[in-house]
């Protein structure tokens, strides 16, 4: 290896923190590009967290004659379980942000009371379902994320070391789901529409586009991939998952609006917070941060606030999408 | 209706399902009342007070409570005001022992029995094993800096360097591959730091952190290397393959032996009793199979090193500074940084 | 006769407002059909419903004589029915392709392609003589431009009836001369064409056949070669108007108001947007800026109001140098601002008209004791305002101001501004899309003022204005004053050839 | 004389209070607590019939009816002292909803609430145990210092809005997770903490808000906390709706470019607005802990599940009252009694946290039901103007058949 192990582990880990956040916040970037904002993020995390794990930790064993038996264990099957979990997750947040949809688009509701109002019911929900089908409130799992090797791609120098071996697995669905999502928004007439929508939709009205077709499409998109991000977030984070997934859905959105509405600033922001956050958790254990010498209690505080200091640079450009968090209503003028 | 109750458990904010003493202890419950055919029951309170707790134990005395069963030292205060409030009915304090708000004063009147466990000891048989067990680069998660997550640390500390001694090996513990968390939850803080540990060298982490120790379980297994975690409260070798053995602390049987004591009509109230190797209180389980080929030996050292411990030729230090320091200096080891941070010296 | 387009009877209401009240309007193939009367005499909502956007609550649409029925804007697209709506409806974060081809895109292999689309649109360029560059974004260009990009959108789903609602209201002499040439292309095309306006002239010039509307009500539909535009007038306001503005001669005094060597940098775009302009408005005279939208009067107005920082410059008040003093103090010391976006900047919409009408004087004694409101005194102010000038709205003086209709929202600024009692008026665009009622009102309380020895300085994009009020013009381009002129030895085109920088003017100074 | 204007005054303000229209704008909260009462019982009703049915095994049957009874019973379940647990726990939640419902009203998000709770408390924690005082003047200081070092926090979140455009959303969401390690930092470095529960220290009696001998114990529920909220509800109030204060910042916050267009400074108006929200966020905190028995825990989750949780509480709150004070005070006073309900539920089998899915519903429902409100209204107006429309046109016709020219 040219660098040091730290180093790799740096990475690794700013990974783990990070492909939660991207996923989600590509996902709240596309529905808020539509104009309708999404802070329900967390709830629907947490529910296709909640309902793929559970049904993960239901397929990766078996009894065989009163035993235990787990068959996922070649990376092969894992990575089928993943996928499993990643889908369900997806369409489970799809159909739980639909309420969202409904209210803010067809009801014309206030986008922020209905978000507001899933943030609730999704943790109460979760909890009173599991404790009450599961028996308890924490789901077991033993899937992991980790890919130890990728093929022959693992021994190519750095590169292979950064990103073949001993991967998350999510770090490949990120990309895809980056490069998949960039091309969506600005290369495709649905992304057009999109961004229309999101910027003048009497504009895109007047055209003939759907604006409530448009709309219901993206929050459905940013309920799938909360939701997928959901499960990537609590599988790749323990092997037991407690009905909460602590905070992530409001930090990306901090993310999405940090990376101003547009996929690669987002990718840079979840990837700044993700390394500020592990260079807080490993803290101490990093050389040239435990000689600062600075109470174990200071370093949690170092992805909050260096986030901040960095908006407070980078901010005075940003800019939402013009209509976003608006009613469109045809009568209005 | 609300029904008549006679067992009833006060959960404190973990609630039943927290895999540590609240749900041990409710699964102790359960086990006796069905196999007694008692009613039983629990309670969550409103929140995190004691005012809420002393509340939820008189919802309980509604619910028609001839018993009470309360997990963890945060009802120390509450249950003070109870048993003098409700005289006639029995309280099981589990982890604690009554008091006023400012400590002013203990109290613990006959119709309480308080409950506490030598976590430092099976935090002594957890850190021996792991070292016989060839792990010789250690770490703790602690959830919280309170007496008893404190025992269990500085139980294991002591069970590491003795065995170290033993077998005249080295082991490598510095101080901040000791941790209080501040956290029972998993989160990917949790876990990333467990990973930096790992690869920092570390073999395995007894985790007495709730759920912080799933992160730490998700991390050995992702990790390169054979890397272990130590489960706590009870056996949680099902949770994880990374699970090497576990600091058994027996609330469940506590709860049932109470049980036994209340309906026996053998309730010896108005005391504190500690329950620890002798009583079968603390323990590591009977399975030593993820130790791998040596196995079988490590099984033995520990039955030895427990009869030991049993017979008194061992004394564990417990939740102070001073006795750890004291045992270290005895092995002749000198690991200040490790003892400060076990038990911090509180701020002026 | 053959009706391409017939609208019969149609009624729509919004809320209790009946905007058309059993309209009936038919479309010949092939004619420039005019609609004209007041504001809020629902000819956008007409048109609006023909193009699909509302939907009729009674009456039906006939297209070649069969009944049709939009629901949408594609229905109306199919029927090449093509809109220049009268707030345009552009992104202006996307570029002139991107708006026009949004809603029929081409794809290839699932992905976007413009160059199709961008070929056509430089052929349909070439054809109609619409010069705008494909590829620069809507933010960046004038007004003139955007309507040419509106129009294009039309031409690109090449509709053969063409709706302009108010196309003229922005535009100089000149471009209205090639709309009206453009026009009268498509005509010769044999496309029908339907332009809403407010101007008469232009009905004159261009129109065959002219329909006025009057309170949601259908009046009548003349062959316009049979009328002039005094009856046009009448039949829209149900009165008879007079045109010229009887004004005495001006008696202008000292100064008032100077501003010295004003320039404003913008670093986005790498120019001036207002360069090294110079003038003074004395007491008791009406100066004119007339210029193309787009050509810095916007912001020598903010900069000199105090919306807007400038690069270099001052600003003298009564000899006293007020460069750097805040908004309120410009305010305090007796500058009036009826500003150019009455929703943007004149009104907090939310608010009842009484709470508006107090906008800059809430904090002084007269309406607010140790920080406490005194509503009655609000009240009663309001009360006063309203019939001083005659404001209607539903609820008086608790009235939202949403709510209320562009002209009396008009109207309410002109109230607040004029009794503010300033030394200074300055009036952007006071009468934009108002009817010839309000104009004529507004236009007497300006010359109120001016005759009062107040100072106004007058923005607007309405040559006829400018000349009818002005005692002195000032034309600015590109942000540089390039005429100073006198109302009464200059003319129509002449100030259109300045403000089209195709004529430079020696200016004499008198700083 | 004057005493008889302010009299007048009073009236016309007691007057407004209760004008029609203000009950109007209630309707729809009303409707969708009805729909989320009704949503609850029926998701009671299906797992008792779960259960009665062995879909899934409980160590306890639900006892339907009588769950439902104790859940709408709320906090009168247990007589007066259930009430006071309902007026004691209603406290917080409606400053915490005035302070996000004053956000709302100014434009603003205040989803920072929480942190902003957790610095209320924290300074109120600190001058209890590190100041001594007597009893009425060490408990209105650590009140005090409460309310304005949470104020400081909230106005950090409008400057970094005003003066670097920051998106106070993001501001918000950072500044909550700093207050929660701040206060570990703090405490811990004060040595404030009790080494045996890793809690904050007991506060002296003489930084406790009075509470009334009514108790049932030596500490006790009911305190002052309630009266406070009450009067902080008068207060707000006022300055909405009678002040230039508040005049400002509701115009900068339904149009910051018309409000600088008046002279106004919107800048400062966003950093006041903010400021006020957190005071009122702080106050929240600091009467939430200033309480016997209630310590700060020193762990994330026990942050977030009992402190912080208030302030996003308050969101739904602000939501549920429509952003007014009034509405604050009775969406508060709600919140309280069905969660006591639901507490209640412990009895029969079922799990509290009905009460926050019931909420949650609600919460749902209102924003539904202020739109299907409007609508409904809408139409009606409508209809009727066509059926004038019709007969004005008959009467028309029969008036002359003449049609356009
Ligand atoms: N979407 C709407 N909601 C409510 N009222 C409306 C709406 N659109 C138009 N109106 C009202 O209907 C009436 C007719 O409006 P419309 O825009 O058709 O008038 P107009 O003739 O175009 O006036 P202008 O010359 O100012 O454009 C006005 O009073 C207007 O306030
Ligand atoms: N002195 C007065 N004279 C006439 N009408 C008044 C007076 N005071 C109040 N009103 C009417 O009563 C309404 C409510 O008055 P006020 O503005 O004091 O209440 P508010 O609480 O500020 O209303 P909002 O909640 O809309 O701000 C006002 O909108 C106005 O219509
Ligand atoms: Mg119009
Ligand atoms: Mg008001």
């Amino acid at each position: 290896m040219i660098f040091s192990t730290t180093f790799y582990d740096l990475l690794g880990n700013t990974i783990l923190t990070m492909i939660p956040l991207l996923i989600v916040a590509l996902g709240a970037m596309i529905c808020e590009r539509s104009g309708v904002t999404n802070i329900a993020l967390e709830g629907i995390m947490i529910m296709g967290a909640f309902v793929s794990v559970w049904i993960i930790s239901r397929l990766e064993w078996t009894w065989v004659d009163g035993v235990k038996v787990y068959w996922a264990n070649t990376n092969g099957e894992k990575s089928l379980l993943l996928i499993i979990g990643f889908i369900i997750g997806g369409i489970v947040g799809m159909l739980f942000s639909w309420f969202h949809a409904y209210a803010a688009i067809s009801m014309k509701a206030d986008q922020t009371i209905s978000a507001t109002a899933l943030n609730l019911i999704a943790p109460a929900l979760a909890f009173y379902i599991a404790r009450t089908f599961i028996g308890g409130r924490q789901v077991f799992f033993n899937t992991s994320f980790m890919m130890t090797r990728v093929g022959f791609l693992a021994d190519i120098p750095v590169i292979g070391d950064i990103f073949f071996s001993r991967v998350n697995a999510g770090l490949y669905l990120g990309i895809i789901i980056l490069i998949v999502a960039y091309l969506f928004v600005y290369k495709t007439k649905e992304g057009l529409r999109l961004r229309a929508c999101g910027e003048n939709p009497h504009a895109a009205d007047s055209l003939g586009v759907n604006i409530y077709k448009v709309r219901y499409r993206a929050v459905l998109i940013s309920g799938f991939l909360a939701g997928a991000g959901g499960f990537l977030f609590s599988i790749s984070t323990a092997t037991s998952f407690e009905g909460t997934v602590s905070g992530y859905g409001f930090l990306a959105i901090a993310v999405l609006i940090f990376g101003n509405w547009k996929p690669f600033r987002i990718l840079f922001a979840a990837f700044f917070f993700g390394l500020m956050t592990t260079i807080g958790a490993g803290g101490n254990s990093i050389d040239f941060i435990r000689t600062l010498g600075l109470p174990s209690d200071f370093y949690p505080m170092v992805p909050y606030i260096a986030t901040l200091i960095v908006l407070s640079f980078s901010s005075r450009s940003s800019r939402a999408p013009k209509a976003a968090g608006q009613i469109y209503d045809q009568g209005t003028r | 209706s609300g029904g008549n109750y006679e067992i009833a458990m006060i959960t404190d904010s973990g609630g039943i399902d927290d895999k540590s003493f609240n749900q041990g202890t409710w699964e102790g419950i359960v086990e006796y009342a069905t196999e007694n055919g008692k009613t039983y029951k629990y309670y969550k309170p409103r929140e995190v007070s004691d005012t809420a707790y002393l509340r939820a134990i008189k919802l309980a005395v509604r619910g028609g409570a001839k018993i009470v069963i309360t997990p963890g030292y945060l009802f120390e205060t509450a249950i003070y005001e109870a048993q003098t409030l409700y005289p006639e009915v029995k309280f099981v304090l589990i982890d604690g022992e009554p008091h006023t708000a400012d400590y002013a004063t203990y109290k613990t009147e006959a119709n309480t029995m308080n409950i506490l466990f030598d976590e430092h000891e099976v935090g002594f048989y957890a850190g021996y094993a792991a070292v016989y067990g060839g792990l010789t680069n250690l770490g703790f998660f602690g959830g919280m800096a309170v007496p008893a997550v404190q025992r269990f640390g500085i139980g294991y500390i002591a069970g590491a360097y003795y065995a170290a001694d033993d077998l005249g090996v080295t082991i490598t513990f510095p101080a901040e591959h000791y941790e209080y968390l501040g956290s029972f939850a998993p989160t990917p803080e949790a876990k990333t730091k467990a990973a930096t540990w790992y690869s920092g060298g570390v073999q395995v982490i007894f985790a007495a952190a709730g759920g912080a120790g799933s992160s730490a379980m998700a991390a050995a297994v992702e990790a390169t290397g054979s890397k272990y975690v130590i489960g706590v409260d009870k056996d949680q070798s099902g949770d994880s393959t990374s699970v090497i053995t576990s600091a058994l602390k027996g609330v469940g049987e506590a709860a049932i032996s109470a049980l036994e004591d209340f309906y026996g009509n053998t309730w010896e109230g108005g005391r504190t009793i500690s329950l620890g190797s002798v009583e079968g209180g603390v323990a590591l389980p009977a399975d030593f199979s993820r130790f791998g080929a040596n196995a079988a030996e490590v099984k033995a050292a520990y039955e030895a090193i427990f009869a030991e411990v049993v017979a008194g030729n061992i004394v564990v230090p417990t939740n102070d500074r001073a006795s750890l320091g004291a045992f270290l200096t005895n092995l002749g080891v000198s690991n200040q940084a490790l003892v400060d941070k076990a038990e911090p010296a509180p701020a002026a | 006769m053959d009706y391409i387009i017939e609208m019969l009877n149609i009624s729509k209401i919004f809320g209790t407002l009946r905007a058309n009240d059993d309209i009936t309007f038919q479309l010949k193939k092939g004619e420039v059909h005019a609609l004209v009367g007041e504001n809020g005499a629902g000819k956008s909502t007409l048109m609006s419903i023909l193009f699909g956007l509302y939907q009729p609550d009674a009456g039906e649409i006939r297209y070649k004589g069969e009944v049709v029925k939009i629901h949408n804007p594609n229905d109306a697209n199919r029927l090449k029915i093509g809109m220049v709506h009268q707030h345009f409806k552009l992104v202006d974060v996307f570029t002139v392709t991107e708006n026009i081809i949004l809603g029929m895109e081409e794809t290839k292999n699932g992905f976007l392609t413009l160059e199709n689309s961008r070929n056509r649109i430089l052929e349909l360029r070439e054809q109609y003589k619409l010069f705008v560059d494909p590829d620069a974004y809507i933010k960046d260009i004038t007004v003139g431009m955007q309507q040419r990009v509106e129009i294009l959108k039309m031409l690109y789903r090449d509709a053969d009836i063409l709706i302009f609602d108010e196309p003229t209201a922005v535009l100089t002499p000149q471009e209205i001369d090639e709309l009206m040439h453009t026009i009268k292309n498509f005509k010769k095309e044999g496309k029908s064409i339907v332009i809403i306006t407010h101007k008469l002239a232009e009905v004159m010039a261009v129109a065959d056949r002219c329909t006025v509307l009057r309170k949601g009500k259908g009046i009548g539909t003349v062959e316009v070669k049979d009328v002039t535009v005094d009856t046009l007038a009448e039949m829209m306001v149900g009165r008879k108007v007079s045109f010229e503005i009887d004004k005495k001669p001006a008696n202008i005094k000292d100064e008032i108001f100077r501003a010295e060597n004003i320039s404003v940098f913008n670093n986005e775009k790498n120019k001036h947007e207002v360069h090294d302009v110079s003038f003074q408005v004395k007491s008791g005279e009406i100066v004119g800026i007339a210029g193309i939208e787009g050509n810095g009067q916007t912001e020598l107005v903010n900069v000199i109001t105090g919306l807007k920082n400038m690069t270099s410059g001052k600003l003298f008040f009564h000899q006293k140098e007020i460069t750097k003093n805040s908004i309120r103090q410009k305010l305090e010391l007796g500058i009036g601002h009826i500003p150019e976006d009455r929703h943007k900047h004149g009104l907090v919409l939310d608010f009842n008209l009484a709470e508006n009408l107090i906008l800059q004087s809430y904090y002084l004694p007269k309406f607010q004791k140790r920080g406490f409101l005194k509503k009655n005194e609000i009240y009663q102010y309001a009360n006063q305002l309203i019939s001083r000038f005659d404001i209607r709205s539903g609820a008086g003086s608790a009235s939202i101001t949403r709510s209320m209709s562009g002209g009396n929202q008009q109207k309410a600024i002109i109230a607040r501004e004029i009794s503010r009692n300033p030394e200074l008026m300055i009036a952007v665009q006071p009468t934009r899309g108002l009817d010839i009622g309000a104009i004529e009102y507004i236009h007497n309380k300006i010359i109120e003022e001016r005759d009062n020895g107040k100072g106004v300085l007058l923005i607007s994009l309405e040559l006829d204005e400018i000349l009818n009020l002005s005692d002195r013009i000032l034309v600015m381009f590109e942000g540089e004053i390039v005429a100073e002129l006198d109302p009464k030895k200059t003319s129509f085109q002449e100030i259109g050839l300045y403000m089209s920088g195709s004529k430079k003017g020696v200016i004499a100074h008198e700083v | 004389m004057k005493f008889k204007n302010f009299a007048a005054k009073v009236w016309q303000s007691i007057k407004n209070l209760f004008k029609p229209s203000r009950y109007q704008a209630a309707v729809p909260s009303l409707i969708s607590i009805g729909f989320g009462i009704v949503f609850g019982i029926l998701t009671m009703f299906v797992i008792w019939l779960l259960a009665v049915l062995g879909v899934f095994k409980t160590n306890n049957m639900p006892e339907f009816f009588y769950g439902v009874g104790v859940l709408l019973a709320g906090a009168f379940n247990e007589g007066m002292d259930s009430i006071a647990d309902m007026l004691f726990a209603a406290a917080p939640l409606i400053l915490a909803g005035l302070s996000v419902g004053f956000a709302f009203k100014t434009g603003l998000f205040n989803i920072g609430a929480p942190g902003q709770i957790v610095i209320g408390g924290l300074t109120a924690i600190t001058i209890g145990l590190k100041v001594s005082l007597p009893a009425p003047w060490h408990w209105m200081l650590a009140l005090l210092c409460g309310v304005l070092a949470a104020g400081i926090w909230g106005l950090i979140i409008g400057a970094l809005k005003a003066l670097l455009n920051v998106h106070e959303v993001v501001a918000s969401i950072m500044m909550n997770y700093i207050s929660i390690y701040t206060a570990f930092l703090i405490i811990k470095g004060n040595g404030m903490v009790n080494t045996q529960t890793s809690q904050t220290l007991q506060l002296p009696a003489s930084a406790l808000l009075p509470h009334g001998e009514v108790a049932l114990f030596a500490y006790y529920d009911m305190n002052i906390g309630i009266i406070i909220a009450i009067l902080a509800v008068i207060v707000m109030y006022i300055i909405l709706h009678k002040t230039t204060l508040g005049y400002q910042l509701k115009a900068v916050g339904f149009n910051k470019e018309a409000s600088k267009y008046a002279g106004m400074n919107t800048k400062r108006n966003i950093m006041v607005s903010m400021a006020i929200s957190g005071m009122l966020a702080g106050l929240a905190g600091a009467i939430l802990i200033m309480v016997s028995g209630k310590y700060f825990q020193l762990t994330k989750e026990a942050m977030m599940a009992e402190i912080m949780s208030v302030g996003f509480d308050g969101i739904s709150v602000a939501l549920l009252g429509l952003s007014q004070p009034i509405g604050a005070l009775f969406a508060g006073l709600f919140l309280a009694y069905i969660r006591q309900g639901g507490y209640y539920l412990n009895l029969a089998n079922y799990m509290a946290e009905m009460a926050d899915v019931i909420t949650a519903v609600i919460i749902y429902f209102s924003a539904l039901s202020t739109a299907l409100y409007a609508i409904v209204k809408n139409r009606k107006i409508k209809l009727e103007a066509l059926k004038k429309l019709r007969i004005s046109r008959r009467k028309e016709k029969t008036q002359d058949g003449g049609e356009n020219v």
